[in-house]
């Protein structure tokens, strides 16, 4: 008599087919704890797996062991003292939640910022969008094995990291916007800096890729795995590059068209495939669309004044705003209720991974378990952004 | 040269160990047992020196490759960093965890360790210099990678064990590797062997002659099984693109992941030195091994040329782990039987017609 | 949609090139500088500084001319801080209103430098001192000494320039 | 602030409150579920009794012509006086948005699921859960997400105190010149194993 295995699910593992037929020795599913401490998972992430040998039968994440109440924070800060924090959930991304937040402060507030405001802001959003990348090319080359393409891309993100130390005075969490302007003007040295790096940034990336993204073994293990298709990305609210992946040109930068993005020409790069590779691929050219941004941020950057007049007490109109804005990461909102105080009424983040990490248990079914780490660093997420 | 410093050495040893027995009035029985011993154990410290010396070299390669220093503190340029990592972790709690089976938890790096260890017995050091001194072993192939091979049993006690999933997973993987590989690793050897006529590793070194023209590797009919050589030997020391069984970022560790202190050091000190021991093989089968490049007239001992050659293997290894990703499970087992299978008896064809017509 | 298999001897062609690009790389990589550190060990070289406008480390500024710190003990820095990490105990009236304490927890305290911002009179600054590391949480409260000290180095807010 | 901009900004706030109204292809679609409505900056904003939200989803989100199907944010909010459920649909591929939202009672708010239409809404839905206290009925997973089990009350309530006593977290301040900062991690040795911690 056959034995039954895999929960009925035989159908998601076509290669234990035959086996099955032959054999009728008793097998066991093998119930694992991929986490909360485990190097692939990129943070604090539990997936309870159950495994048919080395495939997976079932995957299901918990969550929720970086939470820290950003949402409730919000409430009991003013609008100013919130910024630092928009910083500290997304921490790749610091100067794109800070974006999003005083976008979505601003259009509650009636606030128009000046042009060398927005240039400047659009310029910090697009570095943060490269430096994210690297970490995201590094780690993924990390999860399939190989170590060193990691400390080449932290080199390249080195170099725009000392830029926003120059101009923010920190590292990773910047607090650099404000609402109605910035911290300061641009260093000095900031424009040639930049210029240096973005002509010869381009070449690294096609090192990265000599290294990495074209070499066999990795292509191999990228082809064909997690295969997202256009149905599950509109079932699963999917974003950024994951979607463009699958062959959606869904970029909130061109469809809102938030800041001076419409004023500047790129292009929304995406792949047919659906698996991880071609969102490997996306993320790639999305660096490389980011340095062509960045170079006619450089050419229109226009002088003048940085900050618009904000009364140190700020009381915005009671009502509410949704803003989006793209994140490294996908479709990033922020939806703030005001009461007509100080305080935010209620802030609530659309983080990108919460709703990108949701589609893994339907990635990862009849997978390899060397296959979830690379769909899970396909997906990209950033933990604290999940449970913020 | 017909003889040679370590072959004095080994001279030197037995013609003590003759004297020893004769006053002490011990059987001659004892005098090889003593011999022997002595020169194991020398083997022994050897390949622990070295091991120490291929971890050092392991992080100052994969530091440069990767645009960082490696160690820098202790001793010149970190030369006693691993010597320092060996004491502390000699230091460190041997822990069992709760539930793991305590004699295989224990046995599995000894038999690791040891089934390698065993290996060196038969590597010809030098002119007439295996460890036994002038005896040379005339299966020496076929014992090599029959006593080798027993470390696989290690790898699966040590992860059936340790009572824990992932080491189990760990070592699956890596008893299915190992095994998968070593049929065409054995594919590579026979060419190697039907070309030299012998299984003695000290006659297939001879048979390679003096000059570097007369190596194995310079015979294009032997291309396919040095390439084979190289990718079996990789995934039979466990190593980036073949590091399955440990694959840090899947298995966290594999079959290791619950070893602490001197156990774990035994792995680690027997991954390095598996390395090493791949490196002499490959150096003895396909570049000579003592054998000089340019011929009989070189003053430098033989015995340096063969570590010159085995440490180009290492620092060759080492290049593809920093370099490469990681294959997944099925893809290892489609290279293996698949590819490098057929290819092997491909290859073995065409050195039966090289063997018979050139 | 799937990607379509490869006739087998393109692909064995095209692994071949791949792996053989990807070791040029790492080859090529291994001659260049290395981007290393030895921190904390400074050579000459490598003695680092943030520049100016880093947020790191408090202080406060002392006039030089009338030889007492700026602080007038608004406690303005003290109700912005998101965190709570400041306390200013104030002493006097009017003009004369100076700090008798002033309190930094620098370990709770996130480098926001909103407090730098809102002082009226520029009195506390943010140093490009960065090495903060204690033994004892406890010691990461920064008193008025400490500030003070820290400040003498400063004639104004440290500011990017 | 001066009494000029004060005054400015009153009269941006009218000009803000004036609601259009539906669009007509909403407005007939939807019929008499929706029980407010109207367009405001350019953003549809729908409320609809609690009963009719599954219909007015999967109307708004799928059955009209250019339908709103992507479900960008699902989230709680506590309006003092109820508990509000705001499902923000946009276009696919455009800035178009519509706001559908419920308003619920504090005492027991039960909404129908919104799963079925999207799987995105499952963790939107089990956040909203644990951190408003609203029952999402026929959720096929109705744990809680992100909280701890043990955690009393719903937190994103405004009527929601820290507690007194939490096993992990302690009150007391870490220094005592600090002393409204507490919960600050409490190192507590497991029972039987006291002297292994020290203070």
């Amino acid at each position: 008599m056959p034995v039954v295995r895999n929960g009925g699910r035989r159908d998601a593992c076509p290669t234990t087919n035959s086996m099955e037929t032959q054999t009728a020795l008793p097998t066991e599913e093998l119930l694992i704890n991929m986490g909360p401490q485990h190097p692939s998972t990129h943070g604090v992430l539990r997936l309870v797996l159950t495994l048919d040998g080395e495939r997976v039968v079932e995957a299901v994440p918990h969550i929720g062991y970086l939470h820290s109440s950003m949402e409730k924070i919000a409430e009991a800060s003013t609008y100013q003292q919130y910024v630092p924090y928009a910083d500290r959930y997304d921490y790749l991304n610091a100067m794109g939640n800070e974006f999003a937040y005083v976008r979505a402060v601003e259009k509650l507030c009636g606030i128009e910022v000046t042009p060398r405001c927005e240039y400047i802001r659009v310029i910090m959003a697009e570095m943060n969008r490269i430096a994210s990348h690297l970490v995201y090319f590094g780690c993924l080359g990390l999860d399939s094995g190989a170590w060193t393409p990691f400390l080449y891309c932290f080199r390249e993100r080195e170099v725009v990291l000392q830029l926003f130390e120059d101009t923010s005075g920190q590292r990773l969490l910047y607090h650099y916007l404000r609402i109605g302007g910035l911290r300061n003007d641009l260093p000095a040295h900031f424009c040639d800096k930049l210029a240096e790096f973005l002509d010869y940034f381009p070449d690294r990336i096609k090192e990265y890729d000599d290294l990495l993204t074209y070499n066999v073994i990795f292509r191999n293990r990228l082809e064909g795995t997690g295969q997202l298709s256009q149905e599950l990305c509109r079932r699963y609210s999917i974003s950024g590059p994951n979607v463009r992946g699958s062959g959606i040109p869904y970029d909130v930068r061109r469809v809102v068209g938030y800041s001076i993005y419409p004023q500047l020409e790129f292009d929304i790069p995406t792949q047919e495939e659906g698996d991880a590779f071609a969102r490997h691929l996306v993320r790639v050219e999305e660096m490389r669309q980011s340095v062509r941004i960045l170079k006619q941020c450089l050419e229109k950057l226009p002088e003048g004044e940085i900050n618009v007049k904000v009364p140190r007490k700020l009381k915005p109109v009671v009502g509410e705003v949704f803003e989006r804005l793209e994140s490294p990461r996908g479709e990033l909102g922020c939806y703030l209720v005001s009461d007509g105080s100080e305080k935010p009424w209620r802030l609530h983040w659309r983080a990108p991974s919460f709703y990108n990490l949701q589609v893994l248990p339907e990635l990862v079914r009849g997978a390899y378990v060397a296959d979830i780490v690379i769909i899970l660093g396909s997906i990209d997420i950033v933990l604290p952004d999940i449970d913020r | 040269m017909n003889t040679s410093i370590i072959y004095a050495i080994g001279a030197a040893v037995r013609a003590w160990s003759e004297e020893f027995c004769q006053g002490h009035g011990i059987p001659t029985l004892f005098v090889d047992i003593l011999a022997w011993g002595i020169g194991a154990i020398l083997v022994l410290v050897l390949a622990l020196l070295v091991a120490l010396f291929i971890i050092w070299l392991e992080r100052k390669v994969s530091g440069y490759i990767q645009v960082r220093l490696g160690p820098t503190r202790v001793g010149p340029v970190g030369l006693f960093q691993t010597a320092m990592d060996a004491l502390k972790l000699l230091q460190k709690e041997d822990i069992i965890p709760q539930g793991a089976d305590y004699w295989l938890h224990l046995c599995g790096p000894v038999l690791v360790f040891t089934s390698f260890m065993l290996g060196f017995a038969v590597i010809p050091w030098d002119v007439k210099a295996t460890l036994a001194a002038n005896v040379d072993l005339n299966v020496g192939l076929l014992y090599l990678l029959g006593v080798t091979s027993v470390g696989v049993l290690g790898i699966v006690m040590a992860g059936w064990g340790s009572n824990n999933k992932w080491s189990l997973l760990g070592a699956m993987r890596g008893a299915a590797q190992i095994i998968s590989y070593e049929v065409p690793l054995l594919l590579a050897l026979v060419c190697v062997v039907m070309v030299a006529g012998t299984l003695s590793l000290t006659r297939i070194v001879e048979a390679q002659g003096p000059g570097i023209l007369a190596w194995y590797v310079f015979k294009p009919y032997l291309w396919i099984p040095f390439i084979m050589f190289i990718i079996c030997g990789t995934a039979e020391v466990n190593r980036t693109p073949f590091d399955l069984p440990e694959a840090e970022s899947e298995l966290v560790g594999g079959f290791h992941t619950e070893y602490s202190g001197m156990k774990f050091a035994l792995f680690f000190l027997t991954e390095f030195d598996h390395m090493w021991f791949v490196g002499l093989l490959g150096a003895a089968v396909f570049l000579g091994g003592w054998q000089s490049p340019i011929g009989a007239a070189d003053p430098i001992p033989g015995f340096v040329w063969l570590m010159l050659k085995s440490f180009a293997f290492v620092l060759l290894l080492q290049w593809f782990r920093w370099t490469l990703p990681r294959l997944r499970v099925d893809q290892l087992m489609g290279l293996a039987w698949k590819f490098l299978i057929p290819v092997g008896f491909i290859a073995l064809a065409i050195v039966c017609v090289a063997v018979l017509f050139v | 949609m799937a990607r379509a298999k490869k006739a087998i001897t393109s692909t064995i062609a095209e692994a071949v090139v791949s792996i053989i690009k990807g070791h040029w790389v790492t080859l090529v990589n291994f001659w260049r500088p290395t981007v290393c550190e030895r921190y904390p060990h400074k050579d000459k070289s490598l003695d680092y500084k943030p520049g100016p406008g880093y947020k790191g480390d408090f202080a406060l500024i002392t006039d030089k001319e009338k030889g007492r710190l700026r602080c007038i003990a608004c406690q303005t820095c003290e109700r912005s801080c998101p965190n709570g990490c400041i306390r200013v105990v104030p002493e006097g009236k009017g003009k004369e209103r100076y700090p008798a304490e002033f309190y930094i927890d620098v370990g709770l305290c996130m480098n926001c430098g909103i407090c730098v911002e809102v002082c009226p009179v520029d009195a506390l600054t943010m140093t490009p001192d960065y090495e903060c590391s204690v033994h004892d949480p406890r010691d990461l409260v920064r008193n008025i000494e400490q500030l003070t000290e820290r400040g003498l180095e400063f004639d104004e807010v440290s500011r990017v320039k | 602030m001066s009494e000029e901009q004060d005054k400015g900004q009153k009269e941006e706030e009218a000009a803000r409150q004036v609601v259009e109204p539906l669009p007509e292809q909403i407005a007939e679609a939807l019929g008499d579920r929706v029980s407010e409505g109207g367009v405001l900056d350019g953003v549809v904003h729908i409320t609809v009794p609690a009963e009719e939200l599954a219909d007015a989803l999967r109307i708004v989100g799928f059955e009209i012509e250019n339908s709103y199907s992507h479900l960008s944010d699902l989230c709680g909010v506590d309006r003092a006086d109820c508990i509000e459920v705001v499902y923000h649909l946009f276009r696919p591929m455009s800035d178009e948005a519509v706001v559908v939202r419920v308003k619920l009672p504090r005492g027991n708010p039960q909404v129908p699921t919104a799963t079925e239409l999207w799987d995105t809404a499952n963790w939107a839905e089990r956040e909203a859960a644990e951190m408003y206290g609203v029952t999402f009925t026929g959720h096929p997973d109705p744990r809680p997400l992100l909280l701890p089990e043990d955690i009393q009350g719903h937190p994103m309530r405004k009527d929601w105190e820290y507690p007194e006593e939490h096993p992990y977290l302690s009150r007391e301040p870490l220094h005592e010149d600090f002393p409204d900062v507490v919960g600050r991690v409490r190192v507590e040795a497991p029972p039987g194993r006291e002297e292994e911690i020290e203070e």
